[in-house]
């Protein structure tokens, strides 16, 4: 299945992407989360376990068993700062 | 309920007049205005950048002032939240709860602020004379709305 | 701090301006506007008129003030109310807290009201189908303003 | 010693006068509202112990052991209805 991916505000800017549609054969977030720390480098330093993050999906906020269908939308961004 | 992210200044008569009018049976209405300042964690800040992510924002705007018309009686309630540059003294966000007694409407307005804090998708990135900076989430914010809410009370 | 009683109307735009103006290190400004209602205890009200004791009055409103002022860090703070004749819908109070963070904006807001509603020497009257009647003290306020100094805690 | 008194609100409606200047012998806000009492009917009424009713002294709330000194403003009024 397909994913769609968004990332905002530092973790945009430190991973060089603000979205991508990746092709996914997990069921979870922590599994999504997995494939994306494989790529090494900015990757698994910014998304390792411990680091402060935040995952929506679907425009909700999600927890690692969160689970993900095809076309899902998935944004990974740092704790919000606004108001 | 006025959910509002928008580039553009707003006025605190205006949405407060919105909120209240043709309701002769409102009695209180709680307002709260965040501004821009010029210092934040110890340095100069010339300017700021809101960046958030379209879609969610609503969304999550939406369910923090549902969840206040909940668990108080209110009236209406209004939430807007700009987006884009701002410099020192601009105002960033205004909330303001309508109701029959002051006590709802301040619990209900205090609340929707400490839950927009750390529920609705903003980010704020500074310009300061050493370069831009992300602000850091403060752990304050989340002591704040975890206030309304204790861990292991509710669902 | 600005203390006013007046039988004008007030402007809450000007008011939050001009308790900020010239400070970028406000970054909370919390407010409260009470209206006259057209229901109280089950009565239509036409209109009310609101008696006060001149000399007390802006005494007490400084005091109230003063104490939120060593309570909490504030920048400033507005306190306006109306005397004589109000119609259902009418702004009667103002309170307006300017300070860094919201947390103390919000709290002195609130206790500046829950202690104006017990302490300050004003009195409503309200017109009413079946004739004037002068508005009871209601208990509620008392306990409001009871929450932020409980019997026995302080001198 | 002469104190000042007002009257506010209901009160003043019902004891019919919103100020008077009055000849005082004794010494506490307690003694001055004993001499009120003693004017008999709505005074005894209104100002009867247990009613609902407050005393400020040179415009500062009172008790009952408030001194009194001579050209003090005595105020009685019901408990405070703005906001």
């Amino acid at each position: 299945m397909n994913v769609r991916l968004l990332y905002f505000a530092r973790l945009r800017e430190r991973l060089g992407v603000g979205e991508e549609t990746l092709a996914f054969d997990g069921a979870t977030v922590a599994e999504l989360l997995a494939v994306l720390r494989a790529r090494g480098g900015v990757w698994a330093e910014e998304l390792a376990p411990g680091r402060s993050f935040r995952v929506a999906v679907n425009q909700e906020l999600a927890t690692p068993d969160t689970p993900l269908a095809d076309a899902a939308e998935v944004a990974v961004f740092p704790p919000v700062t606004g108001g | 309920m006025k959910i509002a992210v928008q580039a553009d200044a707003f006025d605190l008569n205006a949405e407060v007049e919105a909120l209240r009018s043709g309701r002769l049976d409102v009695g209180a209405v709680a307002s709260f205005v965040g501004y821009a300042r010029d210092l934040n964690d110890g340095s100069a800040v010339r300017a700021m950048t809101l960046e958030h992510y379209p879609g969610m924002t609503e969304k999550a705007l939406a369910a923090i002032g549902e969840d206040a018309a909940r668990r108080w009686t209110l009236i209406d309630a209004t939430i807007i939240h700009r987006v884009g540059r701002l410099l020192p003294g601009d105002p960033i966000v205004l909330v303001a709860v309508a109701s029959r007694h002051r006590g709802d409407a301040f619990a209900a307005c205090e609340f929707i602020m400490d839950y927009l804090k750390t529920q609705a998708p903003f980010w704020k990135k500074e310009e300061t004379a050493t370069g831009a900076r992300w602000v850091e989430a403060r752990s304050s914010d989340d002591a704040a709305a975890a206030r309304w809410h204790p861990p292991g009370s509710e669902a």
